[in-house]
């Protein structure tokens, strides 16, 4: 098995070339990407970062993102909190039916809830808000994020919250003083699952969206279809995509295992 | 608190599983129990009822005359050590001592001050005060939870075999200081439980013995261990195990005891009332020895199993037919299992108990003494 | 059918304090040997150096007289059973056993013949059908021991604290089958463990270990009558040995206001010997002798715990050069002995129970004796 | 010990209750709604109990994409499951290799499913990406927007791409809860590698893998952002797939009727895979106890 631990290289290595070559476009002029082929940007260019970053529907596009995906993971976190915490500690009367009900929301396919969202959105009048994607987001990350918290939660021995009890202390105040700083790990986890969905999907948040609170994403597709196949900015718009991922990423590098552990219901 | 803790009728049942069957009893203020049986006798559930963290199913749970089976374990007045050295792992050991006593409005800062370090001066933590939980040994950490429970003046104290998780010599040093800490208090009552009948006997006061949910005995914790009310409360209440014995007492000239065929011999003084008919006789391990040193001593033959030594003692294993027995000698005894050896039972330190476990008659306690 | 030898082992891990210091150490074919000692004293660590899980950092491994130090965990004939059962829980008993052999090639028909007399011998015959999830405890690490005892070829078996899973009602069970096992099959044993009774009940020789090293190596009755150390007498008996500072003075060690009596040879090496002078003498060798008898000391009992079996008075004397600080000692009685807080004890330490230590380290009178306790 | 039974936990999960409700329950009484209605316009609606139901299960169109997505879900399983134990049994343990990995092998999970999309289209383009030109190099005659094979190839290829690390990491994580005492004791029992993975790896890992099989077979039942970009579901059907028939249905068509049935049988499919798996992960967690 000498030679195995070349596999893990050769795999991220073969999986990062895709990468690569957008990154690659994304340095080079539309002439040297349509004529000559070339494996790095002859004369690499920051032009198509440059026209991104002067055209304000691209900032305001990049902000709309980061303002949704921000809601959604504090909402997310915020009421999964408390939940998580009932699950792992105590049983009620259809715990176990909930916590399913919950987990099928995470499976079902969001092609069916467009329309329905589309609808329910409009009528309440957040369509074209960060707070509809944030909202519609949720229903696929906070079943998600008390999954994940529980798992942390039931690590936390049992003991702890009854000495705190049995001391004195008010739920709200055990909570926040004792318990939080015990899972503070697995709220990050969970916090970087929630940003990690809410960041990826694009069809509820393109469909809830027009003018005011268009994601990136959407902004990316539609000014290409708009400009005709600009492959250098697109490429450039694709990897200023992936920059928040990678930052996020880089923070809870420590804990992705631990998170992915969520080997447990 | 005048009436310390009563029980009326108190039973537990967790999903047709019962826990704690029908217990009567009053805990007086100022006492010291320990309560003592084997794991999953019910020892835990009894503490966690007694704090509040559990309902019973049915009876009553009365604090200073009070009924409080359904108030809330916060509103008690209650501390529990538990046997997993449980702290604030956030706060370091001077906050986690601390954390009751902030919680109470009633305390001054200087007051917290002076009580938590008197606390932790008792318990050998003065110098730790500014470290984290997860920085300490076993044995420091558990020190901290106890700390925590004695400076809050809880009327309720409760431990729940706080020392089952130490290396054996820490425990050793730690269940002399136990009683130092937790015995000087006239104010509370504290409950000890225990699997261990040494911790048992050294922690004195009085013993609660519980088996299967149930009270099956209570008293003075030598009393106990002296007069021992079944059979059941001898096994619980030895360490090592208490040997037992299948004999028939019969009648004649002299009362005689015969055990497995070939072994008989006159019932000794204590047992000469005894009507004929068939007991279990529960000698402990330390009386049965390896040389004959009264005369009365029965001698039983037997085959060793193994010889368990710990330095100052030495347990000899070996079976006589179908009985195991156990001597315990002391120093070190080194025996190869297979080994014909002859034990002698000291005559007059056995238990006669009837085939339902009742205590028929008892060694007279006024004998042995040196 | 191995012999292990240990020359100038040293461990250091990676970016830390020294786990092991230099040791240097014997254990003959066939017998059976305990590694005890308080949790990181570098037990484990020696351990896994002999098993093969870990190079040390200097010195070398003998096996039979080849050289090992390199080899891996596979290649050195060494079974090992482990603290958390480790079992092949998908597998049957019998595919359990069998396990080494097959990856070992024997045929067929042998592994069979093997598997059936080694459950024969752990009494799992019954079982061997049975998947091994599910099992107790106590059945799991006979099927780890089993592992190692199948294979023909296996040299030592290595325990790290076996029996720390089972039951402690059922302890004594499992060690009598270890014992009866080492009887009936000729294999070097090596148990490692934090607890006396196991240490001194499984092995016929017991190296104590303290911070990373050997403080003695003996048989349990020289670790109980013999402590080389005053950590073994510390750590072995219960309660532990007492310690009474002293000085020497003649052929007699001073505690406070009374003259122990010595071996003259000892009080000799005493008197060049470094560091602080202590009288060792265990709590049931002090005998209760009449007031003022020769070479007993005077005690105060503190307090007395009745154990049943026998009772502890713990007791003070004035010891020391500080006439003012009281010491104190304990002493164990026979059972229902009446002593009560306040009395007075005159109590003795016998001549041949009762050790001088210079530093931590006996005294002895016979320099042969000393040569051996460091093995 | 077993949890205690306490009812006001309910106090606690009740926010989430709420606003999943409303995010979940609300849209679904919708399509339920408009399940058994014909609109023809806001006031105009007509009740038509199975009508649609019956329309659509016996739409051939929607056979084709079921079928697709059978073959393609089970394809997604049979590389991605194999591939990403076999990437969690190389990765580095221990030290900054392993965050390092971790983070690159993190990485594609966190790229916006359209960027996704984007990012193989261009890279498998013939004429400017360098899949494409790479194949078309070796001889091969690639064109993922004409040829259906190639196109479905792709799809393929991309999903493997993305999502095979959530299996690594799933199986990193389990991976690194078998407790060192077995590797030690698989050595010293002179296992062979292949033997290590069978009888202990494997088994340690059957929790994580029924949890990475539930959600990727979910995740790659309802695909669609990246497929529409790379391919926008052709050439011809050949990459349509149950979301995005849904999506022309709904809002290609505007067949709310329909679509709205169409939905209702695909919740109900899933929710039955879940259900299965849900109950096959509890047992096991039970028998693991």
């Amino acid at each position: 098995m000498k030679g195995s631990r070349f596999l893990a290289p050769l795999y991220l290595f073969a999986s990062f070339v895709p990468i690569y070559w957008l990154v690659c476009m994304s340095f080079k002029t539309n002439e040297e990407i349509l004529g000559k082929f070339t494996f790095f940007p002859t004369s690499p260019t920051l032009d198509n970062y440059s026209t991104i970053f002067t055209d304000s529907s691209w900032s305001q596009s990049y902000l709309n993102s980061i303002t949704y995906v921000t809601i959604n993971t504090v909402l997310s976190v915020l009421v999964a909190l408390p939940a998580a915490y009932a699950f792992s500690r105590y049983r009620f009367l259809g715990d176990k039916h909930l916590f399913f009900w919950l987990l099928t929301n995470r499976m079902s396919p969001p092609a069916v809830f467009l329309l329905p969202f589309f609808q329910l959105y409009s009528s309440i009048g957040l369509f074209d808000t960060p707070w509809a994607v944030a909202l519609a987001h949720t229903l696929f990350t906070v079943p998600l994020a008390v999954w994940i918290l529980e798992g942390f939660m039931s690590g936390i021995p049992r003991e702890i919250d009854e000495t705190a009890y049995l001391d004195g202390y008010s739920f709200a105040r055990f909570f926040v003083r004792i318990f939080l700083p015990l899972v503070r790990s697995g709220v990050g986890v969970t916090a970087f699952f929630c940003f990690m969905f809410s960041w990826v999907e694009l069809l509820l948040a393109r469909t809830l969206t027009s003018v005011d609170a268009k994601p990136i994403a959407v902004t990316m597709t539609r000014t290409v279809s708009a400009a005709g196949m600009d492959w250098g900015v697109l490429a450039a718009a694709g990897v200023l995509t992936l920059i928040p991922g990678a930052i996020v990423i880089g923070f809870v590098r420590n804990y992705i295992a631990k998170g992915f552990a969520l080997g447990r219901v | 608190m005048k009436q310390g803790i009563e029980l009326d009728h108190v039973t537990r049942i967790v999903d047709g599983e019962t826990y704690l069957s029908n217990i009567t009893m009053t805990l007086e203020p100022g006492g010291f129990y320990v309560l003592l049986g084997r794991t999953r006798a019910g020892k835990t559930s009894l503490l966690r009822l007694l704090a509040g963290l559990d309902r019973p199913t049915t009876g009553t749970v009365k604090q200073g005359g009070v009924d409080v089976t359904r108030r809330a374990a916060g509103q008690r007045n209650v501390a529990m050590v538990y046997q997993q050295f449980v702290n604030y792992p956030s706060l370091t050991v001077f906050e986690n001592i601390a954390s009751p006593l902030r919680l109470r409005k009633t305390v001054s800062q200087e007051e917290i001050d002076r009580k938590v370090r008197d606390t932790a001066k008792k318990l050998r933590l003065d110098a730790l005060l500014q470290r984290l939980p997860a920085e300490l040994s076993g044995g420091q950490q558990q020190r901290t939870a106890m700390a925590r429970a004695l400076a809050k003046d809880a009327e309720l104290l409760l431990l729940d075999e706080p020392l089952a998780n130490l290396d054996y010599k820490l425990r050793e040093e730690m269940r002399v200081e136990i009683r130092r800490l937790f015995q000087g208090r006239h104010d509370a009552v504290v409950v000890y439980a225990t699997a261990d009948p040494v911790e048992a006997l050294l922690l004195g006061g009085n013993v609660i013995v519980i088996d299967e949910g149930r009270v099956i005995q209570r008293g003075a914790t030598l009393d106990v261990y002296h007069t021992p009310a079944t059979e059941r409360v001898g096994e619980v209440f030895s360490d090592p195990q208490m040997n037992v014995l299948q004999v028939d007492v019969t009648d004649g000239a002299e009362k005689q005891i015969r055990f497995a065929d070939e072994v008989q011999f006159p019932a000794p003084a204590h047992l000469k009332d005894l009507p004929a008919s068939a007991y279990r006789l529960g000698i402990r391990a330390n009386h049965v020895r390896l040389a004959q040193v009264a005369e009365s001593d029965v001698r039983v033959p037997a085959h060793v199993e193994i010889a368990e030594t710990s330095g100052s003692e030495t347990l000899v294993h070996a079976t006589h037919g179908k009985t195991t027995l156990t001597a315990q000698v002391e120093g070190v005894f080194r025996v190869a299992p297979g080994t014909k050896i002859d034990l002698y039972l000291d005559a007059r330190r056995l238990f006669a108990f009837e085939p339902s476990g009742r205590l028929a008659a008892a060694p007279r306690m006024d004998h042995g003494t040196h | 059918m191995a012999r292990i030898e240990l020359r100038g082992i040293s461990h250091t891990y990676a970016g830390g304090t020294p786990a092991l210091k230099p040791l240097e150490m014997v254990w003959e074919d066939g017998g059976s040997y305990a590694l005890l000692g308080p949790s990181g004293c570098g037990k484990t660590t020696l351990l896994n150096i002999i098993s093969g899980l870990l190079r040390p950092t200097v010195g070398a491994v003998l096996i039979d007289g080849k050289d090992v130090t390199r080899a891996p965990p596979e290649e050195r004939n060494i079974a090992q059973v482990f603290q958390f059962p480790v079992v092949y829980d998908t597998m049957t008993v019998f595919d359990n056993l069998a396990f080494p052999l097959r990856n070992r090639r024997v045929p067929e028909g042998e592994i069979r013949k093997r598997v059936e007399q080694i459950g024969e011998l752990l009494e799992m015959s019954h079982q061997l059908g049975r998947r091994a999830r599910g099992l107790s405890a106590d059945e799991l690490q006979k099927i780890s021991l089993g592992r190692g005892l199948v294979r023909k070829d296996v040299a030592a078996i290595l325990f790290d604290e076996p029996l720390t899973v089972i039951d402690p009602h059922a302890k004594w069970l499992l060690r009598r089958k270890l014992k009866q096992i080492h009887q009936a099959t000729p294999v070097t044993l090596v148990y490692v463990t934090h607890d006396q009774v196991e240490a001194l009940t499984l092995a016929d020789r017991v190296v104590v270990m303290n911070e990373g090293s050997v403080v003695q190596q003996g048989s349990p009755e020289d670790l109980f009558e013999r402590p080389a150390h005053t950590f073994v007498g510390h750590f072995i008996g219960s309660p532990g040995m007492n310690f009474l500072p002293c000085t020497v003075e003649e052929d007699a060690a001073v505690v406070g206001a009374h003259r122990v009596p010595l071996d003259a040879n000892v009080c000799a090496k005493a008197r060049v010997a470094k560091g602080p002078l202590v009288l060792g003498v265990r709590p049931e060798f002090l005998r209760r002798v009449e007031p003022e008898s020769r070479g007993a000391i005077r005690t105060t009992v503190s307090h007395v715990e009745e154990l049943g079996t026998h009772v502890i008075a713990s007791a003070s004397y004035s010891g020391g050069a500080d006439e003012q600080d009281p010491k104190e000692l304990k002493v164990k009685l026979p059972e229902g002995t009446k002593v009560r807080a306040g009395e007075t004890l005159w109590l003795e330490l016998p001549l041949s129970r009762t050790t001088l230590y210079a530093d931590g380290q006996a005294v002895s009178g016979d320099a042969a004796v000393r040569a051996e306790s460091h093995g | 010990m077993d949890k205690p039974i306490n009812h006001r936990a309910w106090f606690l999960v009740t926010p989430v209750v709420a606003i999943v409700a409303f995010s979940a329950v609300i849209p679904l009484m919708t399509v339920v709604n408009y399940s058994v209605q014909d609109i023809l316009g806001p006031d105009q609606r007509i009740f038509v109990g199975t009508d649609w139901f019956q329309k659509v299960l016996h739409d051939p169109e929607l056979h084709g994409a079921l079928l697709r997505q059978i073959v393609f879900s089970l394809a997604i399983l049979a590389i991605q499951l194999p591939l990403g134990v076999g990437l969690a049994l190389v990765l580095p343990r221990e030290g900054w290799r392993s965050s390092l990995s971790l983070v690159l092998v993190s990485l594609p999970l966190l790229i916006p499913w359209n960027v996704v999309g984007t990012i193989w289209q261009v890279f498998g383009r013939g004429d400017i990406g360098l899949g494409g030109v790479a194949l078309n190099a070796l001889g091969i005659d690639y064109n993922y927007t004409a040829n259906a094979l190639h196109a479905w190839l792709t799809v393929v290829v991309m999903d493997v791409w993305h999502w095979t690390p959530l299996v690594a990491l799933l199986a990193y994580a389990g991976l690194r809860a078998v407790p060192d005492a077995f590797y030690q004791a698989a050595k010293i029992d002179g296992a062979s590698r292949w033997a290590i993975f069978r009888y202990i790896e494997l088994p340690k890992l059957s929790g994580v893998l029924t949890i990475a099989v539930l959600l990727r077979f979910m995740d790659s039942f309802t695909i669609y952002t990246e497929p529409f970009v790379l391919t926008g579901g052709g050439p011809g059907n050949s990459t349509t797939f149950l979301s995005q028939y849904l999506a022309t249905i709904a809002v290609g068509r505007f067949d709310l009727g329909p679509a709205a049935a169409f939905s209702l049988v695909y919740f109900l499919v899933i929710l039955l895979f879940s259900y299965i798996f849900y109950t096959a992960m509890n047992s096991k967690g039970e028998a693991g106890k």
